[in-house]
């Protein structure tokens, strides 16, 4: 029984979201409430049972000191977020200014790593990737030009986002062929994503006109 | 021929719910119809589909579902035509998942659906053993006795008190690895290198994997150095497999849907061009 | 004070971060920060909740037919929020098999997350056919990239490219054969002589062991575009983004950039 | 003799048995799982090794192995016998030991004694690049002008809050999917503390339709000190600066409501996207709004491309803060980053010809030393 009710509530919601093709609507808007409040509410509570409550229990009860003193100092700098809820307009307006702590704490971690992860897992690997040999022995026409399109791509495409100067002449003509390699990238990957997206368009009809209408089995 | 040009040049401007409208149609109308498009099928499903054929009545597969609804319109067709194969051929099923809910929700769908049309029975034919925490542990675990890591089933009985364990435990009553004839990964991510890595490297247990379009090539290194004995990649595996049973399932009435929108999308682009050039003749 | 003392924060955060990649023995820097970022997180969603409710509650107090709408939105809010953390309580986990909750996913947020998401094969094809025209010669590269890999995908997509491909010649150069009438001389040549060249380029179609080779062509064609010079396309963007990520990156760990901030 | 033959399974077999490396032995240790157990033997390989030896046997659950060589890695096996010796059952194979390693199982290097051998590289770059970042900074702080070559984006910037202006119309601001951790999302923030800027003076609403709500505690900050600088602080209103949820389609379905009913004369979308970019960007076309886009996400930027009006590609976004400031110094910043992308284009145009080189077997060994001081082992 509560799979019937279950299936006309999700072919219901279905139906709505898909209204929004054809212009906006109130059962469009008033789904689309109940869809941010739910899954906000659904967001908090995935995240909460799978992220943070594991962290913190694990932080609690861990003998690692130094796991136990991080989670302390990040608990802490959590705390100072509360400072720009809005009621601390009319309570506290200038202490406000101490929730930028947890914005620069974050941001300095996250840079931090950011920067020598980038280096370590992007940067030397997809350098050693390009060392091609541009002529080969045994190799057939195509992959000898493959080789040679593709450290020309890479080399191209990464000169087009050279800023620092004026690009004329034969820099103009390499600047040129980093967006021909750029622009044939974008259109494989458009052409690439449609099968997927597609699919997925198949899955919600097929829901429709399977699980609810019955019409095929 | 004024007039034509005219027309033609209309054609640049078709409004967007009309394109909507025939997407719509496009994937829905070859739902409705059992028509498969012909086509080579993939090497690595065919040997897929030659394990599942050579195993015997009564062998035991594993099946492990870890994917998601987001997956599932590629997934689920392959979980359904693979389960056709092995309950026409009378194996016994095992299911289970590393997928925390998501994963359990679209492999009981899968199973409970295929099993109501061969009439198969639960504790008899098939076992739905769940999910448990910790995917390598799990996979380690269940190297000595299933039971465990799954004591109980996903309805919470114990997995000996239906009569389908004693026929697969086999003469020593403790059901791992040694009494699964085969292995299948139906993966939207990366557990399937787990399986591959662990269990077939240090059980020796064959393995097939399902995986998304996007997945695949990830995989297809394990099936050139024969880890496995056999993939499927994305809805055109799906639909491979089920043109090898000789069923139109969801994958190949999808893949029809698939190449009406895509030759959709490019008419709709060659009538978008056709027009762009109507007009910079006649300006 | 107010800006000094979080820019100064950022530094320390991020140069410890940076000692610790270098010394793993101290243990792993990405899963700390992934635990901090995480934690933290978790007390700013209180902010995130407080935005939410109060801008809703404010819309409720203006009333209209958005006052429906906004309290739908606190309703929704509130149900899942309590069912979550009841079935938490109840099942031990909120999706737990046995969990109620899992009514609440599979046909409340799954079909409205699942069609939000299907709504992109819509918006894919409108993009296309509005953006694919051969305008200048990016757009034409794309057009042509996109659409060899699109048919490259589908089973019969070369065929139905080779189609295209002749109605597209055949259309144009007849145009050009239409037009040279209303010409004399050197213009009516041009355009007799680019006319033909278009028939010419269909003409070896019609052998069909070369109609069927060049259909064929096409999966191959295809899958050479996603290896090479996608692949170099990637790699090249790839290694610019990160280097603008470590300027970017030190230019704020040094308090040179304080937009994010100030 | 096959080991992995079990001839009756009477005897519950021991789990995978720990070991432990120290002061160059093997102290392999398992636990007591079955008490019929009369005997135990324990078997070694090397790892990629199918050689089998015996090393010992004891009725207690530890044993000692002294006769390692440095340099292999080692797995052990436990073998339990039953009552009539005839009966035995073997355990998994052990993780694998090495002499080298440490306490924790990894091998690890050191240079200087305190830096991890295998990420030596990275910081030879990361000072390399710290030192042309400072070079340049100090150029342009000393009052050199570097040039800049236009990004049609940008510029786009102003031309788009202008419209948006004329036509009486809010501006929108929308945020990516990450968090304050990822650079592209502080970048983000920055660009949105200008346009809150230059929306002050033109007194036009901005909403800003949030995501994460670290991101939306940066927005509130941003936004209400841009408005402050352009000396219009009562302009700014707490409410538009909204969150939505963290969930990426709720997301989308809130921000397509806000475009369809707002219908801003400029849309921005800025930061890191995933698929919901083109759900967003084809609703925003259709309203009839000049929309600007920037974001690294390189599987998003077809999307972009085709449904908005200008693009930040890439690496542009990260230079847009700078570039947006007009402030020399920060501007002269970006000249690092360009000198390190041609010491990159020499490495590879280096590292192709020796690889061409030592097909024709000129030079090998020269090619793989230069390949091995580019590559960064160790996850």
């Amino acid at each position: 029984m509560m799979d019937i009710i279950g299936v006309w509530l999700a072919a219901f919601l279905t139906l709505a979201i898909m209204s929004f093709l054809f212009g906006d609507n109130p059962v469009y808007k008033f789904v689309e409430h109940i869809f941010v409040g739910a899954s906000a509410a659904f967001g908090i509570i995935v995240m909460f049972n799978q992220a943070i409550w594991p962290y913190l229990y694990e932080g609690f009860t861990t003998t690692d000191a130094f796991l136990k003193i991080t989670t302390y100092i990040a608990i802490f700098i959590g705390i100072l977020t509360l400072f720009r809820l809005e009621i601390m307009n009319y309570v506290a307006p200038n202490l406000t200014w101490i929730s930028r702590f947890p914005i620069a704490f974050v941001t300095g971690v996250g840079t931090g790593i950011g920067i020598v992860t980038g280096i370590h897992g992007f940067v030397f690997p997809q350098i050693v990737a390009t060392f091609l040999p541009l002529l080969e022995k045994h190799a057939s026409a195509i992959e000898i030009a493959s080789n040679l399109i593709l450290v020309l791509g890479v080399l191209a495409s990464l000169y087009y986002f050279y800023f620092s100067m004026e690009q004329r002449g034969i820099l103009k003509g390499i600047t040129r062929l980093g967006m021909v390699i750029i622009m044939i990238t974008f259109g494989a990957a458009f052409g690439y994503t449609v099968m997927a997206r597609v699919s997925l368009l198949i899955g919600r009809i097929y829901f429709l006109i399977s699980d609810w209408l019955h019409l095929v089995r | 021929m004024n007039r034509i040009w005219t027309i033609i040049e209309k054609f640049g401007s078709i409004d967007r719910r009309i394109i909507y409208a025939l997407v719509f149609l496009a994937t829905a109308i070859p739902l409705f119809f059992n028509v498969r498009i012909p086509m080579p099928v993939s090497p690595e499903v065919k040997s897929a589909y030659e394990a599942m054929d050579k195993l015997k009545p009564g062998d035991v597969i594993l099946i492990s579902t870890d994917y998601g609804p987001s997956s599932a319109p590629e997934t689920q067709p392959m979980l359904e035509a693979l389960l056709t194969h092995a309950f026409r051929k009378d194996l016994k099923v095992l299911l289970m998942t590393h997928w925390r809910f998501e994963g359990l929700i679209m492999g009981v769908e899968g199973l409970d659906k295929i099993a109501r049309k061969f009439n198969k029975k639960y504790g008899e034919d098939y076992i739905v053993l769940g999910y448990r925490p910790g995917v390598t542990a799990v996979m380690i675990g269940m190297a000595q006795d299933f039971r465990n890591i799954f004591a109980t089933d996903n309805e919470g009985k114990s997995i000996e008190s239906y009569p389908m364990y004693k026929e697969i435990a086999g003469p020593d009553g403790i059901l791992n690895y040694k009494d699964v004839a085969l292995i299948i990964g139906l993966e939207a991510g990366a557990i399937g290198n787990a399986w591959i890595m662990i269990v077939n490297a240090r059980y020796g247990v064959p393995i097939i994997i399902g995986t998304t379009a996007v997945s695949a090539p990830d995989y297809f290194p394990f099936y050139q150095s024969k880890q496995l004995l056999g993939m499927l990649g994305g809805l055109k595996g799906a639909a491979d497999y089920e043109q090898l049973l000789n069923i139109t399932g969801f994958a190949s009435r999808g893949m029809v849907s698939q190449l009406a929108v895509h030759a959709l999308i490019i008419i709709l682009i060659f009538l978008g061009n056709l027009s762009d050039i109507a007009r910079r003749f006649r300006s | 004070m107010q800006t000094t003392l979080p820019v100064l924060l950022t530094f320390i955060m991020g140069m410890f971060m940076i000692i610790m990649f270098f010394m793993p023995q101290l243990g792993t820097a990405e899963s700390l920060a992934t635990r901090w970022t995480t934690i933290i997180w978790g007390f700013a969603m209180a902010l995130g909740i407080d935005s939410l409710l109060l801008n809703h509650f404010r819309k409720i107090r203006k009333g209209g037919t958005q006052a429906i709408h906004s309290m739908a939105l606190i309703v929704a809010f509130f149900v899942t929020l309590i069912w979550g953390l009841y079935a938490w309580w109840r099942y031990g986990n909120p999706f737990d098999a046995q969990s109620s909750f899992l009514w609440m996913f599979r046909y409340v947020y799954l079909p409205l997350d699942a069609t939000m998401f299907a709504l992109l094969a819509f918006f894919i094809a409108s993009a296309a056919y509005r953006a694919f025209r051969a305008r200048s010669m990016e757009s034409t590269l794309l057009l042509i990239a996109a659409t060899i890999v699109m048919m490259g995908r589908v089973p019969l997509g070369g065929v139905i490219f080779v189609a295209f491909f002749i109605a597209f010649m055949l259309i144009v150069g007849v145009y050009f054969l239409y037009e040279s009438t209303k010409y004399i001389g050197t213009d009516r040549w041009i355009r007799l002589i680019v006319g033909l060249f278009f028939l010419s380029t269909i003409v070896p179609l019609f052998v069909p062991s070369f109609a069927k080779a060049f259909a064929n062509f096409i999966p191959g064609l295809a899958d050479w575009i996603m290896q090479v010079p996608n692949i170099a396309g990637q790699r090249g963007i790839g290694l610019g983004l990160i280097l603008g990520s470590i300027a970017f990156s030190l230019r704020v760990l040094f308090g040179i950039e304080r937009g994010y901030l100030r | 003799m096959n080991l992995f033959l079990i001839a009756q399974v009477f005897i519950i077999p021991v789990n995978q048995p720990s070991v432990q490396l120290e002061d160059g032995r093997v102290i392999i240790h398992w636990s007591k799982v079955d008490t019929s157990v009369t005997k135990y033997e324990v078997y070694r390989k090397a790892e990629g090794s199918e050689d089998v030896v015996k090393i010992g046997e004891t009725t207690d659950t530890i044993l000692i192995d002294t006769t390692l060589k440095p340099g292999m890695a080692y797995l052990y096996m436990v073998r339990s016998f039953g009552p009539d010796d005839s009966t035995f059952v073997d355990s998994n194979w052990s993780q694998p030991v090495a002499l080298k390693q440490e306490k924790q199982g990894e091998e690890r290097e050191y240079v200087l004694g305190i830096i991890a051998k295998e990420r030596f590289p990275v910081l030879i770059f990361l000072l390399f690049f710290g030192f042309l970042f400072f070079y340049y900074y100090n150029q342009a702080r000393m009052g050199k002008e570097i040039f800049i070559r236009r990004l049609a984006g940008l510029d786009a910037i102003d031309e788009a809050v202008g419209r948006s202006t004329e036509m009486g119309k809010p501006v929108v601001f929308v945020h990516g999917l990450t968090s304050l951790d990822d650079p592209n999302t502080i970048s983000a923030v920055a660009i949105l503390k200008y346009i809150a800027k230059k929306v002050a003076m033109y007194e036009i609403d901005l909403i800003v339709p949030n995501y994460d709500p670290l991101v939306l505690l940066a927005s509130k900050e941003a936004v209400k000190e841009g408005m402050l600088e352009a000396g219009r602080p009562d302009v700014y209103k707490e409410e538009n600066i909204m969150f939505l949820t963290t969930q990426q389609f709720g997301y989308a379905a809130g921000v397509n409501g806000i475009l369809v009913r707002e219908k801003p004369g400029a849309t921005f979308f800025m930061g890191y996207f995933y698929a919901e970019s083109l759900v967003m960007a084809e609703t925003a076309y259709t309203v009839g709004s000049i929309s600007i886009a920037g974001t690294t996400a390189i599987t998003q930027l077809p999307f972009f491309i085709a449904a908005c009006d200008y693009t930040l590609i890439g690496e542009e976004m990260y230079a847009a803060s700078a570039y947006l400031s007009r402030n020399p110094v920060e501007i002269g910043t970006i000249k690092s980053e360009d000198v390190a992308k041609i010491l990159i284009i020499a490495a590879i145009i280096i590292g192709s010809i020796l690889a061409t080189l030592a097909q024709f077997g000129i030079a090998e060994d020269l090619f793989n030393l230069y390949k091995t001081l580019w590559t960064v082992t160790g996850g």
